[in-house]
C-alpha cells in the first residue's frame, strides 16, 4: 500500500497557496441565438475550497461550468485563471491547464473498460511518441506501466477494484459516476468541476460520493466546484455557495448564510422575480 | 472448457496488459503463427496463393486499416478503394523510378504516401460527422480514381493506361512479376501482415488507441479531458490510410501484377472492405481478419458450389452470388450486428465460463 | 450567353433528376433515421421491373406501371417485415450497412428476373429538342428533360401536399421527430415504415423511368444514386426543399464546372466535382443548406 | 498415534528464528503476496526479513520492549502479519483483534490485554481506537498501514508503517550495533515464551485471552505440515479474520514452518476472483463457504442449455459413483476410470478452474459440521477436502482426517501427538503439545478448562465411532434428554436438516419435553429459484414460507432426516415429531442470530413462545405477531398464521455409524 500521488505534487501545478483566487469569472454573459443563458455573472473560486453552484432547473449552472472549461465562449466578460485573464480557449486547452470535470449525464466511453476509461484521463500526462507506441516497448511500455500504477492508485482510492476490467456500459449508474470521477482525477486537476455528482444515487451511494469528494479535496488539495441539487449535501460539503436563478447570480457566500437569504428561498419556492 | 485460468496470476502490469493474458490463448496463437510461417509455405501452390491466401492477407491488411478508422475512431470512410489506389500507384512509381529499392521499403513508402493523402482527406472530419463524413470520403474515392486515370504521369504514359509490376526481388527472391514463386509472395505478405497487426494492436492498447476510442464513444467528453480532436482523428486517418496504402501496394505489385484503376480500386472495393470490417467486427483486430476471410472465402465457395456443383451458368451464378451476398450480409447484421469478432468472443467467454452458461 | 443559359438549363434538368433520387433518401432518413444506400438500386430495380414487365408480357405501359408500383410496395413490405423489424434500436452504421446489403439483393434479384442487358424503356415520352425554345430563344433543350422536370415538380408538389395535409403524412413527419408521438397518432411504426418505403419506392420508380427513358435501363442507373449523395450533403439529410435546391445546385454546378473548369484539368470531372463542391460547402456550413445550427450540449 | 511421525524439535523454536532461517534457506522464494494496485506484489523471504527488521527497530524507537503487547486490527494485510513477528522479535506479544467487532468489545480486549501499541489497517480502525482513547489510558501509539485520509491527523501518537520503517532504517544505518542487538534478542527467545494472545469471543461472558507459546504453535504447525506433506511450494489465501486461530496457524505458523507463500486478497469483494487467480494448493474454509460455492454452481447450472445440463448431470453421476474411490486410490474398473477421465476434461476440471481449486493439494473445513452431500461433492471432483476438529486452546489441531480415511460425518482421528478421551458426560477431552498456556489474567477459567495433568475440556459432546474416528454431536451443555430419556442433541438434528439447500436455519426443541419439534427457516435463494421454476407465485418471504407446496417440500426433508436418525442407535429417539416453517427470516439485527450467524436458541424460545406452545399443544396452526427491525433501524410488526405439521416416527433400525458414513 503506498501513498497516493503526493499531495504536494497534486496541488502544485501553479505553486499557488491555499486561499488565493484560482479562477475569477467577471461579468460573464452567454446567450444562444438571443436566448440569454447567463447574465452578467461574477464570482470567484479560491484555491483549495469546495465551491457549490446551486439554483433551480434552468438557472444556467451547467452553462456556467461549460464556460469555465472552455466549451462555451461567453459573449461578454472575462475569465481569469490563476490571476491571468484567459483568452478564448478550446476545452482540451482548459484540460491541459488543469481543469477537469464530470458530467450531469454520465459521459463515459461506453466501449471501454473502467481501467481504459481512467487511463484515457492520463493521456495529457503521457508523452512518448508515436513510434514508441507502435512498439509498445521500451520507454512507451515503461510510461504505460507508470501511468497504470497511478490509475491503480485512483482505483484503490475510489474503491473500484472489483470492476477494474468491466466494460463501463455494464456498470450500474452509481458506479459509472464513480468511474467518471476517477477519470477526472486521473488528470490530476487543479480545479475539478462536478456537474451533479450525486444525481440519481441512493442514500448510501450519496454518502460514499460525499466522502470521496471530501477526501479528494483534503487529500490532494484539489479545488472543487460542484453543482448539486441535494441541499443537504451542498451544506455538508461546500465552503462557499453561489446561487443562480434565471442566469443571474442571486446570492454568494457561506452555506448557512446563503440558506438564510430571502432571495434564495424565493427562487426555490418559485416566487416570481422582479428582475 | 479448455481454459484453466486458475493459478495464472499477474505480478506485473506488463503481463496483466499482455495481448493474450491467458496462457491457453498464447499457446494457441503461437501454434497458429508457427503453422502459418513454418508449415504452410511448404505446401502452397499457385492456386492457393492466388485464389485464397494472398487476397486473404491483403484484404486482411486493408480491413485492419479501415477498422482502425471506423471501428476504433468511429469515423466512417467510403474512400478505401481510392486510398488503395494511391498505395498501388505510389509503389508503381517507386518501383519504376528506383529499380534498386528494396520491396519492403517500397511498400512502406507507399503506405506513407497514402497516409499523407489520407490525412488530407481526413481534414473535414473535424467539422463534419457521421454520414456527412462518409459522403465526403466518397469524394476522395472518385477524385483519386479520376486523377489516376487522367494523368499519364501516374501510369508512365503506358498505352493501355494500366500499370504493370516489374520484376523485383526481396532478399534475393523474386517477389513480383509473373515468374515470382508463390511461397515468396505468401511469406512476404504474411510477414507484413503479422508485423503490422502487432503494431496495430500496440497502438490500440496504448494512449493513441484510447484517444481514438474516446473520440468514438463520446467526442465531447474526450475533448474535455484533453484529447485534441483534430490531431486524434487525423492520426486515425493517417494510420488507417497507411495500412490501406500498403494493402493497395501489395494488391498491385504482389498479387495482381497489373492494374486498371477503375476496375480494381472502384467504389465496390470500398464497400467490400467496409463489409469485411462490419462483418468481422468493429473495433477488433481479429475481427478484421475474420471478416476478410469470410468475404474472400465465401464467393469462392459459392462459385464452386453453384457452377461446379449445380452446373449453373457463370453469369447466372454471378447474379445469384450477388443476391446471396446481400442476403448474407443482411442476415448477419440482424443476427450479430457486432460481427464475427463478437461471436468469437462469446465462444471464448463460453469456453472460459464452462460448464456455466454465463 | 445562349451557351451559358443552355448549360444552366441542362444542369437544372439533370439536377431535377438528382433531386428525385435525393428525395427518396430524405423520405426514408426522415422517417426512420436510416441512410438508405439502396435508393439508387431501387431506381434501377424499379425501372428494370417496369421495362421487364412490358417486355415479357407486352402489356401497355400504364398497366405495367401500376404493376411495378405493386412490386415496389411489396419490396417495402418485405424490407420492413424481414429486415427493419429485426433491427430496431441498432446503431446507424449497422442500418446503413444493411441497406448496402439490400442493394446487393435488389440488384441480384433484378438481374436474375430480368437479365442484365441494357433495356430500352419506351413509354412514349416526348423526345428531341424543344422547337419552341430553339426558335424563340435559340436555346437547345431536350423535350424529355423538360418533361422530366415537370413530372418531378408535380411529384414534389404532390409529396408536399401529402406531408402537409394528410393524416398519414403528418404521422410520417411526427415519426421523424419522435417515435412515441407517431404511435399516439394511432399508426403503428411498422405501417409507417412500409408507407415510407413504398413512397420512396414510387419516387424511385418515377426517377428510374425518366432516367431509363433517357439513356436506357442499365446498371449505371444505380450509380446516379451516388450522385444524389452530395445533393443530400448540400441540402441536409432531413430537408425536402433542401433535396430539391441541392439537386439543382449540383446539377448546374456540375455542368458549369465541366465546361469552364474541366478543360484545364483534362476533363471528365463530372464524377467527383459534385462531391468536392459538397465537401467545400460542408466545411463552411456543416449543417447543410436547410439544416438547423447544432448547439452541442453536455 | 495416527498419521505421520512426530516432528523433531528443531533449533528454530520461535517465529523470529524461523524467519531468519527461512530468509537464508528460501531466500528468494516468495513468502507473501498481496494483490494491490491491480497486480500481485510479492515479497521473498529475505525481503520479508528486511521489512520486519526495519519495522522492529522503528518499533523499538517508540519504546516497544520485552513484554509489551501490540494490538493488531484489520483485514489480512502483509504488514499486519509482519507486525506480529516484529513484535515477537522484540520479546513482545501480538494481540490480533476482530476488526469488525464493536468498539465496546474491542475496548474491553485492549484494556484487558494492557496493550500500549496498536497496529491497524486504515483510517476506519484509527478512528475507532481514537474514539475510545479515554477508556484506554494505556494505549500510547497507533501505527497505521494505509495513510489515506489520515494526513491531517495529529501525529504525535500516530505513525505510518512506512515512517516507522524509515526510522528503523535510519537507526540501523546510524548504529549498526542495533542490528546485532536485535539478532541477539531473537536468539535469546525461547520456545515456551508467549507467542500470541488470541481472544475467543465466547457465547457467554467476556472474551478470554488464550495465551499460546511458540512451542504450541511451532510444533502444531510442523505437525500439520508433516501430516499433509506441505512444503515451501504451497500457496494459500489469507482471507479469514487474523484474530482467529485458524488463520494464525494457516497463514503464519504453518507458513513459517513450511516456508510457503501466503496471499492476501485485494479487497473483500474480490476474494473469489483473487482465489481463482492464485489457485491455492492449501486452503481452508468454513462449511458455509463450500455450501455457498455449491449452491452457486447448482443455481448457475440451472440456466444452462439442455445438452450441457445433461452432460453435467451425467458426469456428476459418474463422479458421485466413483470419484471418491478414485481419490482414495481404491480399485475402480477401467470403464468408470475412463468416464471419470473424460469428466475431468469436460466438467470437473473446468469446475475446479472456476472455483480456483485447480492446484488444490489439500483443503480443510472445520468450525461446524459440513453437509455430507456437500462434502462428498467436492471430494468426488477429485478435491482432497478434509475435515478437522480443532480449538484455539489446542492451536487448532485436535483431530484430522488422514488421507484415505475420510468420512463425511466424523471429524477424523487424533492429530499427531494428540491424546483424546471422552468424559462420563460425553464431553471430549484432549492433551497435546499445542495445548495453550492459559487464559490471560483468568486463572479461574484456565483451571476449569485445563486439568492439572494437561487435559483440556472441549465443551463438545461426542463419541469415538467404531472406526476410531471422533464424532461430535453437539455442545456438551446443550445435549439434553427427552422425557422418554432418549438423548437429544439439538444441533445434531438441526445440522441434518440444514444440509438441505432449501433450509437455511433450524431451531430444534426437545430438552425436557415429550418429543423433538423444530422451527425451519427456508433459504430464500434456493426456494425462490425453486418457486420460479415451478411457477409458484409469492409476494413476500412470508408468503413463500407459508406456501403449502413449500411445506410439502420441507416435510419430505424432515422425513428424510427422521429416517437417518432412525438409523443411528444413539439418536433414533430424537426424531422430529412436529415442525413448522417460520414466517420470518432469523436475523442478527433482531438478536435471533449471533453476529457470526449462529442461532440463539434461548432467545428464540422466548421470542416465539406462542409458537413453541403450539408446537407442543397439538394445534395445527397459530396466529402470531412478531416485532421486526428493518435495515434502517425502524421497527415494525409482522403478522402471520403459521402452519404446524405432524411427522411419522420411524422405528430405529440400528445400523452402525460406519455403514452410515459409507
Amino acid at each position: 500500500m503506498s501513498a497516493f500521488v503526493e499531495p504536494a505534487r497534486m496541488a502544485g501545478h501553479s505553486g499557488m497557496a491555499k486561499g488565493e483566487v484560482l479562477l475569477r469569472v467577471d461579468n460573464v454573459s452567454l446567450s444562444f441565438g438571443g436566448v440569454k443563458a447567463i447574465t452578467n455573472i461574477s464570482f470567484d473560486i479560491v484555491k483549495g475550497e469546495v465551491r457549490a453552484i446551486i439554483g433551480p432547473n434552468g438557472a444556467g449552472k451547467t452553462s456556467m461550468l461549460n464556460v469555465i472549461n472552455g466549451f462555451y465562449h461567453p459573449q461578454e466578460g472575462t475569465i481569469a485563471w490563476r490571476g491571468k485573464v484567459r483568452r478564448k480557449m478550446k476545452p482540451y486547452e482548459a484540460a491541459s491547464n488543469g481543469i477537469a470535470r464530470t458530467f450531469q449525464n454520465v459521459a463515459l466511453f461506453k466501449g471501454m473498460t473502467t481501467l481504459d476509461n481512467i487511463m484515457t484521463g492520463r493521456g495529457l500526462k503521457m508523452k512518448k511518441n508515436f513510434l514508441w507506441q507502435c512498439l509498445h516497448w521500451g520507454p512507451a511500455l515503461t510510461e504505460e506501466n507508470e501511468h497504470r500504477r497511478k490509475v491503480e492508485e485512483i482505483i484503490d482510492f475510489l474503491e473500484i477494484q472489483a470492476i477494474r476490467k468491466t466494460p463501463v456500459g455494464r456498470l450500474p449508474y452509481g458506479l459509472q459516476k464513480r468511474v467518471e470521477l476517477a477519470r477526472a482525477l486521473a488528470m490530476e486537476p487543479e480545479l475539478l468541476l462536478l456537474d451533479e455528482p450525486m444525481a440519481g444515487m441512493n442514500l448510501e451511494e450519496k454518502e460514499d460520493m460525499s466522502r470521496f469528494i471530501l477526501d479528494v479535496n483534503q487529500q490532494f488539495g484539489t479545488t472543487i466546484a460542484l453543482i448539486e441539487h441535494d441541499m443537504g449535501v451542498v451544506m455538508d460539503l461546500s465552503d462557499r455557495v453561489v446561487v443562480l436563478d434565471y442566469g443571474r447570480k442571486i446570492a454568494d457566500g457561506p452555506p448557512d448564510e446563503v440558506q438564510a437569504s430571502q432571495d434564495v428561498i424565493d427562487a426555490y419556492l418559485g416566487v416570481p422575480h422582479e428582475h | 472448457m479448455l481454459y484453466r485460468e486458475a493459478g495464472q496470476y499477474k505480478t506485473s502490469y506488463q503481463s496483466d496488459q499482455a495481448i493474450f493474458p491467458i496462457a491457453q490463448d498464447r499457446w494457441v496463437v503461437w501454434a497458429f503463427v508457427a503453422f502459418a510461417f513454418l508449415v504452410v509455405p511448404f505446401f502452397v501452390n499457385d492456386y492457393w496463393t492466388n485464389a485464397v491466401l494472398l487476397p486473404l492477407l491483403i484484404y486482411g491488411l486493408a480491413a485492419l486499416g479501415l477498422n482502425i478508422l471506423v471501428g476504433y475512431c468511429g469515423q466512417i470512410s467510403l474512400g478505401t478503394g481510392g486510398f488503395m489506389a494511391v498505395g498501388a500507384y505510389a509503389s508503381y512509381k517507386l518501383m519504376t523510378s528506383f529499380p534498386e529499392m528494396n520491396m519492403i521499403i517500397v511498400v512502406l513508402l507507399s503506405g506513407g504516401i497514402t497516409a499523407a493523402v489520407g490525412s488530407l482527406f481526413g481534414l473535414p472530419s473535424l467539422r463534419i460527422k457521421g454520414f456527412y463524413l462518409a459522403v465526403a470520403t466518397l469524394a476522395a474515392q472518385f477524385f483519386l480514381v479520376w486523377v489516376f486515370n487522367k494523368f499519364g504521369w501516374f501510369y508512365n504514359y503506358s498505352m493501355t493506361g494500366q500499370i504493370t509490376a516489374p520484376d523485383r526481388e526481396v532478399f534475393g527472391f523474386l517477389l513480383t512479376g509473373p515468374s515470382a514463386l508463390p511461397w515468396v509472395k505468401y511469406l512476404f505478405c504474411l510477414t507484413l501482415l503479422a508485423v503490422f497487426a502487432l503494431i496495430a494492436k500496440n497502438l490500440v492498447r496504448g494512449r493513441l488507441g484510447r484517444n481514438w476510442m474516446a473520440i468514438r464513444d463520446m467526442d465531447i467528453a474526450a475533448e474535455l479531458i484533453g484529447v485534441r480532436p483534430l490531431l486524434t482523428k487525423l492520426s486515425a486517418f493517417a494510420v488507417s490510410s497507411f495500412y490501406i496504402g500498403m494493402a493497395g501496394s501489395l494488391l498491385f505489385s504482389v498479387y495482381l501484377g497489373a492494374v486498371e484503376v477503375g476496375e480494381v480500386f472502384g467504389i465496390n472495393v470500398s464497400f467490400l472492405v467496409l463489409f469485411m470490417v462490419i462483418i468481422g467486427g468493429l473495433g477488433s483486430i481479429v475481427g478484421s481478419f475474420l471478416g476478410a476471410a469470410f468475404l474472400v472465402l465465401l464467393p469462392i465457395f459459392l462459385k464452386n458450389f453453384m457452377v461446379d456443383g449445380l452446373g449453373m451458368l457463370p453469369t447466372m451464378a454471378k447474379h445469384v452470388e450477388i443476391l446471396l451476398m446481400g442476403l448474407l450480409i443482411i442476415f448477419f447484421l440482424i443476427v450479430e450486428p457486432h460481427g464475427l469478432a463478437r461471436l468469437w468472443q462469446i465462444t471464448k467467454e463460453k469456453l472460459r465460463m464452462w460448464p456455466f452458461p454465463y | 450567353m445562349e451557351f451559358l443559359i443552355e448549360t444552366i438549363l441542362s444542369g437544372l434538368m439533370a439536377g431535377v433528376m438528382y433531386s428525385l433520387v435525393a428525395l427518396g433518401f430524405v423520405l426514408i432518413f426522415k422517417a426512420s433515421g436510416i441512410f438508405n444506400f439502396a435508393q439508387g438500386v431501387m431506381c434501377l430495380f424499379a425501372a428494370l421491373t417496369f421495362a421487364g414487365i412490358m417486355e415479357k408480357t407486352g402489356l401497355p405501359w400504364p398497366i405495367a406501371f401500376v404493376m411495378t408500383i405493386g412490386v415496389m410496395v411489396f419490396v417495402a413490405w418485405a424490407v420492413e417485415r424481414f429486415v427493419l423489424r429485426h433491427l430496431v434500436n441498432q446503431e446507424p452504421i449497422i442500418l446503413f450497412m444493411v441497406t448496402i446489403g439490400l442493394a446487393y439483393v435488389l440488384e441480384g434479384v433484378g438481374d436474375i428476373l430480368w437479365g442484365s442487358d441494357v433495356k430500352v424503356l419506351d413509354i412514349g415520352l416526348p423526345s428531341g429538342a424543344s422547337d419552341y425554345m430553339l426558335d424563340n430563344f435559340n436555346i437547345y433543350v431536350e423535350k424529355l428533360e423538360v418533361f422530366a422536370a415537370l413530372i418531378a415538380a408535380v411529384l414534389v408538389g404532390f409529396l408536399a401536399i401529402f406531408f402537409q395535409k394528410t393524416r398519414i403524412g403528418r404521422a410520417l413527419r411526427a415519426v421523424a421527430d419522435d417515435h412515441q408521438a407517431a404511435l399516439s397518432v394511432g399508426i403503428s411504426l411498422q405501417t409507417i415504415w412500409v408507407i415510407v418505403w413504398s413512397v420512396a419506392g414510387f419516387v424511385a420508380l418515377v426517377a428510374g423511368t425518366l432516367w431509363g427513358a433517357k439513356s436506357g435501363v442499365q446498371f449505371s442507373l444505380s450509380l446516379i444514386a451516388l450522385k444524389a449523395l452530395p445533393v443530400l450533403i448540400l441540402g441536409g439529410f432531413t430537408s425536402i426543399p433542401g433535396a430539391i435546391v441541392g439537386g439543382l445546385i449540383i446539377g448546374v454546378g456540375e455542368k458549369l464546372a465541366e465546361i469552364y473548369v474541366g478543360p484545364f484539368v483534362g476533363g471528365a470531372i463530372e464524377n467527383w466535382f459534385a462531391y468536392m463542391l459538397a465537401l467545400a460547402f460542408l466545411l463552411v456550413r456543416p449543417q447543410g443548406l436547410f439544416g438547423e445550427r447544432i448547439i452541442e450540449r453536455v | 498415534m495416527a498419521g505421520s511421525p512426530v516432528v523433531e524439535r528443531l533449533d528454530e523454536d520461535t517465529f523470529p528464528k524461523i524467519l531468519l532461517h527461512n530468509a537464508k534457506v528460501f531466500a528468494d522464494r516468495p513468502a507473501m503476496r498481496e494483490k494491490d494496485l491491480g497486480i500481485w506484489q510479492a515479497w521473498s523471504w529475505s525481503e520479508v526479513l528486511e521489512e520486519i527488521r526495519t519495522f522492529a527497530i522503528g518499533l523499538q524507537d517508540i519504546g516497544f520492549t520485552v513484554g509489551d503487547r501490540i494490538a493488531i486490527v484489520g483485514s489480512n494485510r502483509p504488514r499486519l502479519y509482519w507486525t506480529m513477528v516484529a513484535a515477537q522479535s522484540l520479546g513482545g506479544v501480538p494481540v490480533p483483534l476482530y476488526s469488525d467487532s464493536v468498539a465496546e468489545e474491542m475496548a474491553f480486549v485492549l484494556e484487558h490485554a494492557e496493550v500500549r501499541f496498536a497496529c491497524v489497517e486504515d483510517q476506519e480502525q484509527v478512528d475507532k481506537l481514537l474514539s475510545m482513547s479515554e477508556d484506554l489510558p494505556r494505549l500510547e501509539h497507533i501505527i497505521y498501514d494505509d495513510p489515506r485520509g489520515l494526513r491531517d491527523y495529529d501525529h504525535t501518537r500516530l505513525h505510518s508503517f512506512e515512517e516507522m520503517q524509515a526510522v528503523g532504517c535510519k537507526a540501523l544505518d546510524a548504529e549498526p550495533a542495533r542490528d546485532q542487538a536485535w539478532l541477539e534478542r531473537i536468539a535469546n527467545g525461547k520456545g515456551d515464551d508467549i507467542s500470541v494472545m488470541l481472544y475467543t469471543s465466547g457465547t457467554t461472558g467476556r472474551p478470554k485471552g488464550v495465551m499460546l507459546s511458540f512451542d504450541n504453535l511451532v510444533i502444531s504447525g510442523r505437525n500439520g505440515n508433516a501430516f499433509d506433506k506441505l512444503d515451501e511450494h504451497e500457496e494459500t489465501l489469507a482471507y479469514l479474520p487474523m484474530a482467529w486461530i485458524g488463520d494464525h496457524v494457516f497463514s503464519l505458523a504453518q507458513a513459517y514452518t513450511a516456508g510457503y507463500c501466503v496471499n492476501c486478497p485485494e479487497s473483500l469483494e474480490t476474494v473469489l476472483s483473487d482465489r481463482r487467480e492464485i489457485a491455492p494448493t492449501y486452503f481452508f474454509a468454513p462449511p458455509r463457504v463450500f455450501e455457498g460455492l455449491l449452491t452457486h454452481i447448482m443455481v448457475r447450472m440451472e440456466d444452462a442449455g439442455k445438452l450441457k445440463k445433461k452432460m453435467f448431470d451425467v458426469f456428476m453421476g459418474v463422479a458421485k459413483r466413483v470419484g471418491e474411490h478414485i481419490l482414495n486410490g481404491e480399485n475402480v474398473d477401467l470403464k468408470d476410470r475412463l468416464a471419470y477421465r473424460l469428466g475431468e476434461i469436460l466438467v470437473y476440471g473446468p469446475l475446479k478452474n472456476q472455483m480456483g481449486f485447480t492446484r488444490l493439494k489439500v483443503g480443510y473445513t472445520a468450525g461446524e459440521a459440513i453437509g455430507p452431500e456437500i462434502f462428498r461433492f467436492y471430494r468426488s471432483l477429485g478435491l482432497n477436502l478434509k475435515q478437522l476438529y480443532g480449538q484455539t486452546e489446542a492451536s487448532v489441531y485436535i483431530t484430522m482426517q488422514p488421507d484415505g480415511e475420510i468420512f463425511g460425518d466424523t471429524v477424523g482421528k487424533p492429530a499427531t501427538q494428540v491424546e483424546l478421551k471422552i468424559a462420563e458426560n460425553g464431553e471430549v477431552l484432549y492433551r497435546s503439545p499445542g495445548v495453550f498456556v492459559g487464559y490471560y489474567k483468568n486463572d479461574e477459567a484456565t483451571k476449569s478448562t485445563k486439568t492439572e495433568d494437561g487435559w483440556v475440556l472441549t465443551g463438545d459432546a461426542g463419541f469415538i465411532a467404531d472406526n476410531g474416528h471422533l464424532k461430535i454431536i453437539d455442545r456438551a451443555k446443550d445435549v439434553g434428554k427427552l422425557t422418554s430419556g432418549a438423548l437429544f442433541a439439538p444441533k445434531y438434528v438441526e445440522n441434518k436438516l440444514k444440509f438441505f439447500p432449501d433450509v437455511k436455519e433450524v431451531v430444534a426443541f426437545g430438552d425436557g419435553r415429550d418429543f423433538c419439534g423444530v422451527f425451519v427457516n427456508i433459504d430464500l435463494t434456493a426456494v425462490g429459484s425453486w418457486a420460479e421454476r415451478n411457477n409458484v407465485n409469492y409476494a413476500s418471504y412470508q408468503e413463500l414460507a407459508q406456501h403449502p407446496q413449500v411445506y410439502d417440500m420441507i416435510e419430505k426433508h424432515v422425513d428424510q432426516v427422521n429416517r437417518d436418525l432412525a438409523g443411528e442407535p444413539m439418536m433414533a429417539g430424537a426424531q422430529i415429531k412436529r415442525f413448522l416453517v417460520l414466517h420470518k427470516e432469523l436475523e442478527a439485527d433482531d438478536g435471533e442470530l449471533t453476529r457470526t450467524q449462529k442461532v440463539r436458541r434461548s432467545f428464540i424460545a422466548e421470542r416465539y413462545a406462542p409458537l413453541i406452545e403450539a408446537l407442543y399443544d397439538g394445534s395445527t396452526s397459530k396466529h402470531v405477531k412478531t416485532e421486526v427491525t428493518y435495515e434502517d433501524g425502524r421497527k415494525g410488526a409482522l403478522e402471520a398464521t403459521v402452519e404446524i405439521r405432524d411427522m411419522t416416527i420411524h422405528p430405529a433400525s440400528g445400523r452402525n455409524i460406519q455403514e452410515a458414513a459409507e
